[in-house]
């Protein structure tokens, strides 16, 4: 039970993250590399802001620092995806790649690699005598609200219906003159701010790293696949479940192989299914 | 002259890998093996288990490793390239870290230690220069010269259709499951082979250099290198290693005593990013 | 006009490449004489790189502080392994060939070190080691392998019997999933069952896991005395808050790298009570310890502690220059010469025995102590 | 002697629950030319789909050769037994290979023979033209030879079409179904390539279905004549075909629905 408990706080930072990635993937359908960067570009954002700039109240800083965050990965998007659109995905992939090359070295080259204190306080709460983190309850309480959130506007707003109309035919959708440009800069700006709350819950955690989103990418690129494509439903439950899966993997295995037996088991479940769930059914001629 | 010996080494055993990769998996099907580093891992792992553990000989562990390559790609391939280029994906990259990961748990970080170099034809291989004219080079000619013979047969046209296009292909009745399959035990091939070497080369293992990041910067090489010609694959191994090497080598030379090794990183990635913006090479997807 | 093609761009970028390599291995190293060159092979990329830095800023300290006051200048060339041992051994050929440098302050990493020692032995290259502890490296290493640190056979014991001196006879262990992890993890599996003690649980930490939480949860149900913590500051410091939030009762225990400031730093309030061990002897701080410390608060900032790597890379490159300008850089007499050293440096006294390991320090026992007021941890001698 | 090649009985296909067609039965002989019309949208292309192997129907069974393959995916049903080609709306080419090579590839002395894959064949080299002798009448008449070496993506729309027309009828397949092969094609290329239609089937008992929008390229070419509407399969005699009054009622309506 405590198990489960704690799997689903993993994994709700797991989709969180993954909720960015796989809004990003559903419209390009390319492995972003980057995207596990700019977790810890985000969060080094909030750590300057908060601690170099001072601004004396952290929440404050949070929220430029998502303001900011957002427009990096736009920036980024301009400079290093947008070129090679109507290349080809593989182009972008290795781009996605050289991006966080650089971003790391970058920030190992301004904030040094061992890891930075983001905040010197993590209040905990006690909820029916389990202690938590309020960091981790409040991403635990924004999370269903953020996917009804993504939902309902994917399904009924017309930003939504642009960004599936993308998704589904690109150079169809330029056809009609939905705005691309415009959508795949807002879909980033949203990715990139909520990659940067979670980077922001990660460093309050365990200190700010150059190399701590790494991981992540490969965890919501794992998420978003086994959600299949556009599902927003499916990110949410496969990145819980997700959480969970590594959980046990530490607790009845071992921290060597949690990582490396998670991964084979969602490779496991596409290999007996042969495709995602929860998968939108698109037409193939 | 060692320090040489070593680069000549390394070029040349990244180039079998990069050949297998890029060449035969990224350039004559659309199969995404990110994890392909694995059968590096599995190479010397292999050879090391048979070697020491065994005591077999080098030659005799390096033949049973690319078998059981063979083996294993044949059945990863046989259960999973029905899949989507996606899934296949995340079961290339589960496999690389569970290899990495047992190869670990198996004997320990730090990988074999002490594997005997072979013989060849009674001439000692012990020196470096020796094993890589006597054992590297006859496996790098080896290399080019299948590569350049496919190019001739009729089975490379099959590749290339099915690449392209699998509904094609399955229109002319050719299973594009069975050449996906094919494609990917010959690139396997290579790569066990080239861990094999390698793990000969430097007589032991070591897991460090089958890591995930590894992986997908290889991968990364040799999609932009390796696609369509062996003089990308030879460009591609000496971007690999020799790059980085001469990077050091610049930015230390001048007495320096301390800079950040970061500064190599950010100049690595800044010219990734300026070729894939630059280049054109990177062949057109398609779904 | 050439016209410029594909083939022919490959071929001007394959020469180039050939040829830079070619000269650099031809060309004469530029000895000057006038130099104490001393190399370095770190691990200053992949998943330990802050550990390399470590150890650099110690090494950059010392020559800082050597090249200030005297007239013969130490020249550090530091290269980084990757975590590879393939490539500790390249750059240690590098430093030989390119720079002609003899004497290395650390072939970083248990493996690593494993791996170049009949190079070392062949080649005639002095390697003073200040972070390789694996057991293994005891009397295998040459003539020319010597370490300031003690082997973790030394100090597992010291660490086994605080905590069975302290009652606690049933105990967990956590190691990291490196060498250093796994060595240590095994001697002090044996040397705390020979002492009678019981481990109920031994699992591994990867260098970059967060999720502490079901070992927590398991400890609570298994309930151990003690917790042998064989992490990184990192990991150990997510472990500990991770104790302090589900409220697990139990002794924590760990080693020399507990002295780093990132554990406090991420740990907070639940480093409180922290047991751990370091290889220098207890008492007042020797004149070279405070030396040290006010250097690197100079340079890195008032009130930070420095890492024990970077200690041990301080006393390494101090240690190897004062043994070049004795020997004028004959690895074969320094070698010799290191033998019968009797060295006072800021880790304590370094002397070698005839394994050329460190002659066994004292060791002390260290308790960390939080105080909720000031939002401070210190270090104190425990009881 | 007239053998049935393709059965279908009581076809249904659902999207949602929306019938496309429902209650569908078919026989198709050797030696038919099925001209197919319809409306856009009223299911020509998902009823070929369906035949293929493509897409799944909701009810009811297709018997191929009077049997039935044990998987019914796309590539066991174009292999089983006599075989099925099709081709597309879009023609699917492989826009890197060149001509010849589709041709080579098309051909059936190619695709059944596993030791012709280790037998080189002259890749690079443009003199000796690397074609089957049957690939190479058939181009010839088309007048294409000179493109022989052409990369397919260099190739015009109708050229394109063309080769896929004609890898078509290479395979060897006795059922062809044909996805508007006449789009994009010259008045006189459609004329030679009903002529090899002809020749391939009555020379091969082949059997051949015709999706086409414009009824005036199937006079006096197609045997049988359908029409989709309204979910159902109306098969209406071939002289109704011949009035040209009832074609360009059927044109406009075509038209009108598209």
């Amino acid at each position: 039970m405590d198990n489960l408990i704690h799997g689903l706080t993993i994994g709700s930072i797991i989709a969180f993250v993954a909720f960015g990635y796989a809004l990003i993937y559903s419209i390009l359908r390319f492995i972003n590399f980057a995207h596990g960067e700019i977790i810890m570009v985000g969060a080094y954002i909030c750590y300057f802001l908060y601690h170099t700039l001072g601004i004396s109240s952290f929440f404050l800083s949070c929220f430029f620092a998502m303001l900011i965050t957002g427009m990096v990965g736009v920036g980024l998007e301009k400079i290093a995806f947008k070129p090679l659109r109507n290349r080809s995905r593989l182009s972008m992939l290795l781009s996605s790649l050289a991006v966080s090359l650089i971003l790391q070295s970058l920030a190992s080259l301004i904030f040094g690699t061992s890891p930075r204190i983001l905040t010197d306080f993590d209040p905990t709460i006690t909820v029916l005598s389990k202690t938590f983190y309020v960091r981790e309850i409040v991403v635990m309480i924004v999370l269903p609200f953020l996917a009804i959130a993504f939902f309902l506007s994917l399904k009924y707003t017309q930003i939504g219906l642009a960004i599936r109309a993308i998704a589904s035919n690109q150079a169809r959708a330029a056809h009609i003159g939905i705005p691309i440009n415009t959508i795949i800069s807002i879909s980033f700006f949203i990715a990139s701010s909520l990659a940067c709350l979670a980077g922001i819950a990660l460093g309050m955690e365990g200190g700010l790293t150059p190399s701590m989103g790494f991981k992540y990418s490969i965890w919501a690129f794992a998420v978003s696949v086994i959600a299949g494509l556009g599902s927003m439903k499916g990110v949410l439950i496969g990145g819980l479940l997700y959480g969970i899966l590594l959980n046990y993997a530490i607790a009845y295995g071992s921290g060597l192989f949690a990582d490396a037996l998670s991964l084979v088991a969602v490779a496991l479940i596409l290999l007996i299914r042969g495709k995602g769930f929860f998968q939108i059914k698109l037409r193939e001629f | 002259m060692d320090y040489l010996a070593s680069v000549s080494a390394h070029i040349l055993l990244y180039f079998i890998f990069i050949a297998g990769l890029g060449k035969y998996i990224l350039g004559k099907s659309s199969v995404w093996s990110i994890g392909h580093i694995a059968f590096w891992g599995l190479g010397g792992l292999v050879v090391g288990s048979l070697t020491v553990d065994f005591g077999v000989n080098a030659w005799i562990a390096l033949l049973a490793s690319v078998l059981f390559g063979i083996i294993i790609s044949f059945l990863i391939g046989l259960a999973s390239l029905r899949l989507d280029g996606d899934y296949f994906v995340i079961l290339s990259v589960s496999l690389s870290e569970l290899i990495r990961v047992i190869a670990i748990e198996y004997r320990g970080p730090g990988g074999f230690n002490g594997i005997i170099r072979p013989t060849f034809f009674g001439v000692s291989l012990e020196n470096d220069w020796l094993f890589i004219v006597l054992a590297l080079c006859p496996f790098v000619i080896a290399t080019i010269i299948i590569t350049l013979r496919l190019e001739q047969l009729h089975l490379n046209r099959i590749f290339l259709l099915v690449k392209e296009n699998e509904i094609l292909a399955k229109s002319f009745r050719y299973n594009p499951v069975y050449y996906k399959i094919l494609i990917f035990c010959i690139g396997s091939f290579f790569a066990t082979l080239s861990g094999g070497l390698y793990s000969l080369f430097i007589r032991g293992t070591d897991p460090s250099t089958t890591t995930l990041y590894q992986g997908v910067l290889l991968f990364a090489i040799s999609l932009l290198s390796g696609i369509n010609t062996l003089k990308g694959v030879l460009l591609g191994a000496l971007l690999f290693v020799a790059a980085p090497r001469m990077l050091e080598y610049i930015i230390t030379a001048p007495g320096s005593a301390t800079y950040s090794y970061n500064i190599i990183q950010l100049v690595y990635g800044i010219l990734l990013l300026i070729v894939v913006l630059l280049t054109s090479r990177v062949p057109v997807y398609q779904k | 006009m050439v016209k410029f093609n594909k083939t022919l761009w490959i071929t001007i970028v394959v020469l180039f490449v050939v040829l830079f390599f070619i000269t650099i291995a031809f060309l004469k190293p530029f000895s000057d004489k006038s130099k104490i060159r001393i190399g370095s092979v770190l691990i200053l990329s992949g998943e330990y790189k802050s550990y390399g830095e470590y150890f650099q800023q110690g090494a950059l300290l010392a020559a800082e502080e050597m090249n200030s006051s005297q007239k013969q200048q130490i020249e550090l060339t530091i290269l980084d392994s990757e975590g590879s041992k393939e490539k500790a051994l390249e750059k240690l050929k590098a430093l030989k060939e390119q720079k002609n440098i003899h004497f290395v302050a650390d072939v970083m990493g248990t493996a690593m070190m494993r791996h170049v020692i009949p190079f070392i032995n062949e080649n005639k290259i002095l390697v003073l080691s200040g972070v390789n502890t694996g057991p293994e490296l005891s009397g295998e290493g040459g003539s020319f392998f010597f370490r300031i640190i003690p082997s973790d056979g030394i100090a597992s014991q010291q660490l086994s019997k605080w905590a069975i001196e302290s009652g606690f006879k049933k105990g967990a262990i956590l190691y990291a999933t490196d060498d250093w992890g796994q060595g240590l993890r095994k001697a002090l599996d044996k040397s705390y069952r020979d002492l009678g003690g019981e481990i109920i649980d031994s699992r591994d930490v990867e260098v970059n896991q967060t999720i502490f939480q079901p070992i927590v949860s398991l400890y609570k149900e298994t309930k151990p005395n003690v917790v042998f913590l064989v992490l990184y500051p990192k990991t150990a410091a997510l472990f500990l808050r991770e104790v302090k939030k589900q409220g697990l009762q139990t002794q924590i225990m760990g080693t020399d790298n507990f002295t780093a400031s990132e554990l406090p730093d991420i740990a907070r309030d639940a480093v409180d009570g922290v047991n751990f061990i370091i290889p220098q002897p207890a008492g007042e701080p020797t004149p070279q310890q405070k030396n040290f410390l006010e250097l690197y608060n100079l340079k890195y900032g008032i009130g930070k502690k420095p890492h024990i790597f970077t200690t041990m890379a301080y006393d390494c490159v101090k240690l190897l220059a004062k043994i070049y300008q004795e020997t004028q850089g004959d690895p074969e007499r320094a070698a010799k010469t290191l033998e019968m050293i009797q060295y006072e440096g800021a880790s304590g006294h370094i002397a070698f025995d005839k394994n050329h390991d460190v002659v066994v320090k004292d060791f002390s026992r260290k308790v960390y102590k939080y105080d909720k007021v000031s939002k401070k941890a210190s270090i104190l001698d425990a009881k | 002697m007239t053998d049935i090649l393709l059965k279908i009985d009581r076809l249904c296909l659902q999207f949602d629950s929306k019938f496309l067609f429902k209650d569908i039965s078919f026989d198709g002989m050797a030696g038919d030319i099925v001209g197919l019309f319809g409306p856009n949208g009223s299911g020509k292309t998902s009823f070929l789909n369906v035949i293929s192997g493509i897409q799944e129907s909701t009810s009811g069974s297709i018997l191929y050769y009077s049997g039935s393959p044990k998987f019914k995916t796309y590539f066991d049903i174009s292999t089983f037994k006599g075989g099925i080609v099709r081709t597309f709306q879009i023609p699917e080419l492989a826009n890197s290979l060149s001509v010849a090579d589709h041709l080579l590839l098309a051909d059936s002395y190619f695709s059944m023979n596993i030791c012709s894959l280790i037998n080189p064949v002259n890749y690079h080299t443009q003199r000796n033209i690397s074609c089957t002798p049957k690939a190479l009448k058939y181009i010839r008449r088309f007048g294409l030879e000179s493109k022989l070496q052409n990369i397919l993506s260099t190739l015009s729309y109708g050229e394109r079409r063309l080769v896929a027309n004609i890898c078509a009828l290479l395979t060897g397949s006795r059922i062809l179904l044909l996805d508007e092969p006449f789009a994009n094609l010259s008045i006189q290329a459609c004329d030679i390539f009903k002529e090899i239609v002809l020749e391939e089937i009555n020379s091969f008992n082949k059997m051949a279905i015709i999706t086409e929008h414009n009824p005036d390229n199937m006079i006096s070419f197609a045997t049988r004549y359908m029409h989709i509407q309204n979910q159902k399969l109306i098969e209406l005699p071939i002289e109704t075909l011949n009035e040209s009054k009832m074609r360009n009622m059927l044109y406009t309506m075509s038209i009108e629905y598209g």
